[in-house]
């Protein structure tokens, strides 16, 4: 229920630049992802929009007011920590109560409101047991619960789910989606997991040494990465090196790629003659059948049942190797020799970077 | 643990011969406790382990003898101020310390350990002329300031300890929550690292009630500590009254302990 | 003025008494509440030292004459007179101390004790320590306990050319060595009570509460002469209440309390009045013992004592 | 925030007057002290000099008693760790209240004065104490033993009194090691022997050294333990200060002595960090 | 290049029992994994094998021979754990060379088989450095060559990756299988994530509380999964509850499900007329475009977009609820009614179990 605007944000930790002009920023009731390997400055983005660091430089605005120089304990965010960062010394009801308290609440009404937060993530029965005595799951909704009961105005996630295993993260991730769209409460969500980041954010940021690669809908990101770093980070990927040839429209380009030319999407900036790369994700591609209109021929290196799925890998004649995905039961042995096929409207042309 | 225990399964007489090497280096440790409480119940004369008999007579010379008394009543008084006194600075210093971050942190350790790194007679000596330059030579006042500034280190050590096993998410997530600096501290920080603070105050107690050298020579006039007095005491007697008197000390020690265990869990305190 | 009168005591036992039985006799004199500085003569210097000569800690003070030289020549103490303390005048004569800044309130023989069941033929005198039968069965003292000060002396006395031939003195404690060095008599005293050692010089009281505690154990006074630890009482000439404490002195040498401390201490009395009851007839208190016991000049000795100590901590 | 930080380090405040105006003012005095010329009427004159430095540097008899008090400690710290090391190890593998327990029976020296302790062990060691009879008891010997006033007793009192300090750091350190680094060793072939040596013992050396460094710095400061228990037999430098400082009042003398025994302290734990710097570092996880 | 033989392996602590008969088999030059949620008894049992812990009972035998009797170090297995327990205070030449060092092998012939296992797993060049400065892939790649340079018999796996970030655990992952494939080294491999056991496993032995529910192929564990529990633990799948009408053929019944009538494959022992559950897994689900045999109708209820696919799902009319995963653009709105196609070949019936 509050617009974010973060502008030009840096911050140095003695000589190492650890953001350098990070802009995001959130519509009312939006919840934006960074996403981003190790190190990139995520935490740090999001620690200083908590207070808990001073910025260098740059401005965050929360509904059009500047935050710089609110201290931590009155911005009134909401924050939950990868570790959730529970008091150990107090039970699940207080640890959700402590705010509360703060705020010289009446017994009643922290009782109550503590009551109603946690029937909310489910954790009813659970007031009176420690920290240590529940799991990692509840912890976690612990955490939200606390951050919750408050109302914030925006709300920061540091990576909530990393300490969680597979199975709990998709529920706990799911859950957290939903109290975010119920109450309508911005958001920001740190995660260096591209699936997470894809599933449940409105906007996605993806950052790269301290500064954002790029910012926009995780569909236009996963489809539409401006440059190979985001469409690396963000799910499995095929590079091919290419030719760009010439502007055939708006935002199309005709490329010479593997002895095949094709009409592509591209990157909007991108000029004819300059060095690209062809982005092929591995859904768009697809081993021919009979009578199909191959593009690429070559032969299966390597393969694996994945349950859901298998994987392949074939090493085109000129090198280069895709990597695509199967249905379960398609016959892959690995040395055949296959055509493949390819989606064209989601081939997409970007500039040659360096990885 | 698991690895070692199949290794202990395999090689049974390593094991055991381990065994009786760790009962003998605790019989050692305890060994001289358990004879001078034995000595303090003789019925005899003389010190002597195993006590001629059982009798408490020398716990009533003991509390009959006004030097002693007086001196166990100093040594108590002085430890427990120091044991407050100490454990405030201390935690507020750890605090401190806490915020400085590499050489400085280190710089400012090494200051706070000071006390423990420079002989304690240097320190002594120095602090007697002192005290007589700024008027508090022989006074309780004297005496005072030179424990707590010996018994500084142990409580230092002890709460820094617990401060760093306190993550900073804890007073982080406390600011978000709306908790002012001391509201954190006093809600979040204070009670988790309490363990330690107890600890420290216990420490410092103890360091105090032990202090002999400083006592020695900043000792106030007409007073006694109860290590001083027991030292006169076996300068010019040597009867079981001492032991007495060191068994005293060692059940109050206990009595500490078991106050720790009550206040915080002893496990936890280490 | 200060609310309470404050003087000083050795600890344990002394202290104990002198609380107990001695000092609310005087307290009952002068109406004011009193209060003791427990230690011994180095810490007091120490005190006296650091205080510095304007700012005595109290008005009167009990010392070893070794100490009471150290400081008596700097200006700390008042001169008495039997005007000012008219107990003066009924003490025997070497108890008024040079420059009449102290007077001897107590002296305390120094005898050689021997255990019975261990020691055949006991020791006569102070040489019979250097023979063959007592070797490695001798306590003695540490070289900062005026005792082995005055030993020290002695030999170099007796075996060398004089008081100051500390080279002989030291060579000869060396053939006694290894033997262990105490720091006070009373610290012989469980050393002897367990047999650890068969002979010491030692102070008359210790022998007297080992008998009491059924210790086999008997002394001689030898036949060089005793020595004597001497404690003298001197006042401050800059403490307010330096009245006070001249009367304390007197007091200390009144017949009263030199009689109470022949009695529980076996202290010999330095004022001439005393008699000595029947059953402390058999230690040697009398004031023609005492006479004759060997007594140094401690500001000579004063100079002495550096080079002494050190070679004696060199060699021995 | 910067005004918070700086309100943070404002706590430090108090402690820091204390070390400063309690501690290193009175040191520096006695630094000061030390270069005075001897009184003749006081314990020093007003004039400055360096003979006390050069008489006690440049006399064999002073060294000796260094050399003596640097060498007792040191092998007292050393006795302290093997004697610590192995209730170190049965401490770090105890956990409830069994552990609850054996820190008490540790902490019980430190609970207990020194000269309580020193008491004990003189009651202990008497010609007829329990020791004496137990060893003629078990036909060890047949002469009670006079073990009172030998530097082998004061050496086993220092041990007895530091073993917590010892034990403490090593087995803090030793619970640090986690216990599949001995599995891995284990599963590569390592025997009980080389899993110790090659693991546990660099691994714990983070606990070792600050022991090693804190018992030493104790044990070369030690007063009363070798005043009650050693008889005097044998100097200490402490004893040697204590006895100049109050016995015979050479003021500047026993102050040149005092730091000189801090200083050599000093020096002797500074090379000895420096020397196992490398360890340390390695062990560093 | 051993073959291992467990059987029926007993563990307790005190009172806990932890392994309550598990038998499982590796021909040799085979990786086997154990796959089970926390608490299974996984660790346990890769623990006994390793000697590390005492069976209470049962047996295991090498090569035939059983192994109980020899203590942990002379049973010359590799073992890597999960946190890679690398030797802190040795460098990572150091770390690979112990194990041979402890053999006493001379200071050349270490020198060149530590070089030749590092040049193996790609480390070249960190010879010297400490383990804390590396990255985590890199630690879990020394503690691979330091099982690997001894020839282990026996390569012990666990939970190697579950520290490594998403996008290195696949390429530690395939590092592990090729080595473990070119070395012909028979492997145990540990791990609670069900696509690594499944990419790379010969074997999965699927645990629940302390026994091995179901010890079978990867694929056979996921198409043809003897309970419920083991279909749910290796997958995303969907259960509906049917009544089997009757056998029609071996291994096949035929079922009422949701109104319509199927024949479906099904675990071999089940009875008709035995209540019964249906799995089937989302991607043998698809919504029905114009013309196709739809088999079930419902309305869309939740979609999420995840860059490779979309997530679906689907209430039915009865209010079971069906997930399935489509095409990224596919048009799903939320509330849309749609039909759903089975692909029966891949429906599986299994006795209805207690999840
Ligand atoms: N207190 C600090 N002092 C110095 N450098 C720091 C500090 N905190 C973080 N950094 C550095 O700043 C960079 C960004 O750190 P940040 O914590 O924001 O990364 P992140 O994107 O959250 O990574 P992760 O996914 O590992 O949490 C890192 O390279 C880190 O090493
Ligand atoms: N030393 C122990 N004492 C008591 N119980 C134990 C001990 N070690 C393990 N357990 C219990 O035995 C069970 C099996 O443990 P095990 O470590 O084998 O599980 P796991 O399958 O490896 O689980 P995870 O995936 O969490 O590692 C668990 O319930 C655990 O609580
Ligand atoms: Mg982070
Ligand atoms: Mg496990």
């Amino acid at each position: 229920m509050a617009t974010v605007d973060v502008k030009n944000l840096c911050k140095r930790y003695d000589d190492f630049v650890a953001l350098d002009g990070v802009s995001i920023a959130a519509r009312s009731g939006e919840l934006v992802t960074l996403l981003g390997p190790s190190g990139c400055g995520k935490s740090t983005t999001l620690r200083c929009l908590a207070g808990f660091l001073e910025p260098d430089g740059g401005e965050m605005a929360v509904d059009g007011q500047s935050i710089l120089a609110t201290p931590s304990n009155r911005r009134g965010f909401g924050v939950v920590f990868q570790n959730y960062a529970l008091f150990p010394h107090m039970t699940v009801a207080e640890n959700i109560g402590y705010g509360l308290r703060l705020r010289k609440c009446s017994g009643s009404e922290i009782t109550t409101r503590v009551h109603d937060v946690m029937s909310l993530v489910k954790l009813t029965g659970l007031e009176h047991r420690m920290p240590r005595e529940i799991s990692g799951g509840q912890q976690q909704r612990v955490a939200l619960a606390r951050a919750l009961v408050l109302k914030p105005k925006l709300l920061l996630l540091d990576e909530p789910l990393a300490n969680l295993d597979a199975r709990l993260r998709d529920e706990v991730r799911w859950l957290i989606r939903d109290l975010q769209q119920q109450s309508g409460i911005t958001a920001f969500y740190v995660t260096h997991d591209q699936s997470e980041a894809m599933a449940i954010s409105d906007m996605v940021a993806v950052m790269k040494k301290g500064r954002v690669a790029q910012f926009a809908t995780p569909r236009e990101i996963y489809q539409k990465p401006v440059e190979r770093y985001v469409a690396d980070f963000t799910g499995e990927a095929n590079f091919l090196s290419c030719r760009s040839l010439e502007a055939c429209g708006e935002g199309r380009m005709r490329i010479s790629v593997g002895g095949a030319e094709l009409d592509v999407d591209c990157v909007p900036s991108l000029e004819p003659g300059e060095a690209a790369e062809l982005l092929l994700r591995p859904e768009s591609l697809q081993l021919a059948t009979l009578g199909e209109d191959v593009t690429f021929r070559g032969r299966i290196v390597k393969s694996a049942f994945l349950g859901a799925s298998q994987h392949c890998e074939i090493a085109l004649a000129d090198g280069g190797v895709l990597k695509l995905t199967t249905a379960p039961n398609a016959p892959v042995r690995i040395g055949d020799e296959v055509g493949i096929v390819v989606d064209r409207s989601h081939a997409w042309l970007m500039p040659e970077g360096t990885k | 643990m698991s690895g070692a225990s199949t290794m202990f399964v395999q090689q049974r007489p390593v094991g055991l011969g381990f065994a009786l090497l760790i009962v003998l280096l605790y019989v050692f440790l305890l060994v001289p406790l358990v004879t001078i409480v034995g000595a303090s119940f003789t019925a005899g004369l003389m010190i002597e382990f195993p006590p001629r008999g059982f009798s408490l007579q020398w716990y009533r010379e003991f509390f009959g003898r006004r030097d002693l008394v007086d001196g166990l009543l100093l040594s108590l008084r002085v430890g427990a101020i120091t044991a407050i006194v100490t454990t405030i600075v201390a935690t507020m210093a750890a605090l401190c310390g806490q915020a400085l971050s590499g050489r400085k942190g280190g710089w400012f350790q090494l200051a706070m350990t000071l006390p423990l790194l420079v002989p304690e007679l240097l320190t002594a000596v120095g602090l007697l002329f002192f005290l007589f330059k700024i008027g508090l030579g022989k006074t309780v006042l004297g005496l005072q300031m030179g424990h707590i500034l010996m018994s500084f280190p142990y409580a230092y050590v002890s709460i820094t300890a617990a401060l760093r096993q306190v993550p900073s998410s804890l007073d982080e997530a406390s600011a978000s929550l709306g908790a002012t600096h001391w509201q954190t501290f006093r809600m979040v920080t204070l009670p988790l690292i309490m363990p330690g603070v107890v600890m420290g105050a216990i420490f410092a107690f103890i360091n105090s009630f032990d202090l002999y050298t400083i006592s020695l020579l900043l000792k106030p006039l007409g007073g006694n500590t109860l290590p001083l007095a027991l030292f006169d005491f076996l300068t010019y007697e040597f009867k079981p009254t001492a032991a007495a008197a060191a068994t005293i000390s060692i059940v109050l020690s206990v009595i500490g302990v078991a106050l720790v265990q009550r206040l915080v869990g002893l496990q936890r305190a280490f | 003025q200060s609310d309470r009168f404050i003087v000083n005591m050795f600890g344990g036992r002394w202290e104990n008494d002198w609380r107990q039985h001695v000092m609310p006799r005087f307290a009952e004199q002068t109406g004011k509440p009193f209060d003791l500085d427990i230690g011994l003569g180095m810490s007091w210097i120490s005190n006296f030292r650091a205080a510095g000569v304007d700012n005595p800690p109290f008005p009167a003070v009990m010392l070893n004459e070794k100490y009471t030289a150290m400081i008596r020549n700097d200006g700390y103490f008042e001169e008495l007179t039997p005007e000012k303390v008219p107990n003066m005048a009924d003490l025997i004569e070497p108890a008024i101390l040079k420059g009449k800044t102290a007077v001897t309130g107590m002296l305390a023989p120094l005898v050689l004790a021997y255990r019975t069941d261990l020691v055949k033929s006991p020791p006569k005198g102070w040489a019979d320590l250097w023979d063959e039968r007592f070797k490695g069965q001798l306590g003695l003292y540490k070289i900062t306990n005026s005792a082995a000060t005055m030993m020290a002396l002695w030999a170099g006395e007796h075996f060398g050319s004089g008081r100051d031939d500390i080279e002989t003195a030291i060579a000869k404690f060396k053939e006694l060595a290894p033997f262990p060095q105490i720091g006070y008599s009373a610290q012989l005293t469980p050393l002897l009570t367990q047999g650890q050692i068969a002979v010491a010089p030692i102070d008359v009281g210790e022998v007297k509460s080992m008998q009491e505690q059924g210790v086999p154990i008997d002394f001689v006074v030898p036949e060089e002469g005793m020595m004597v630890f001497d404690h003298s009482f001197s006042v401050f000439k800059n403490h307010p209440d330096k009245k006070l404490g001249e009367d304390y002195v007197n007091f200390v040498l009144s017949p009263e309390t030199q009689l109470w401390m022949a009695e529980n201490w076996l202290i010999a009395p330095t004022n001439k009045t005393v008699e000595l009851p029947e059953e402390l007839q058999k230690w040697p208190l009398q004031a023609d013992v005492v006479s004759k016991a060997i007594r140094f000049d401690w500001d000579e000795t004063l100079a002495i004592i550096p080079d002494l100590n050190d070679l004696w901590e060199r060699t021995i | 925030m910067i005004k918070a930080r700086h309100l943070r380090l404002l706590l430090g405040a108090p402690a820091v007057v204390l070390i400063f105006v309690f501690m290193i003012l009175p040191i520096t005095n006695m630094v000061e002290m030390s270069f005075r010329v001897p009184g003749t009427v006081e314990p020093f004159g007003d004039d400055y000099t360096l003979m006390h430095y050069t008489r006690v540097f440049g006399d064999s008899f002073y060294w000796g008693i260094l050399a003596r008090s640097l060498l007792t400690a040191g092998s007292v710290a050393l006795l302290c760790l093997i004697v610590s090391y192995p209730i170190a190890w049965h401490l770090s593998k105890a956990s409830g209240l069994k552990a609850a327990l054996l820190y008490a029976l540790i902490a019980s020296p430190l609970m207990t004065g020194v000269l309580v302790r020193n008491f004990g062990w003189m009651i202990v060691t008497a010609l007829n104490g329990p020791l004496n009879e137990t060893l003629i008891g078990l036909g060890i010997i047949s002469q009670p033993l006079r073990l009172l006033f030998t530097q082998g007793l004061v050496i086993v009192a220092l041990v007895h009194v530091f073993v917590p300090f010892m034990v403490l750091p090593i087995n803090n350190a030793l619970r640090n090691i986690p216990d599949n680094l001995v599995e891995a060793s284990v599963s590569m072939g390592a025997s009980r022997y080389r899993v110790f040596r090659d693991i546990i013992l660099p691994l714990s050396f983070p606990g070792i050294q600050p022991g090693l460094i804190l018992v030493y710095v104790l044990a070369v400061a030690a007063y009363v333990t070798p005043a009650l228990l050693g008889g005097q037999m044998v100097t200490y430098m402490p004893t040697m200060i204590i006895a100049e400082l109050t016995g015979t009042f050479r003021w500047p003398l026993g102050s040149a002595l005092a730091i000189m025994l801090s200083l050599s302290t000093i020096l002797v734990v500074g090379l000895f960090t420096m020397l196992t710097w490398r360890l340390m570092e390695r062990a560093r996880a």
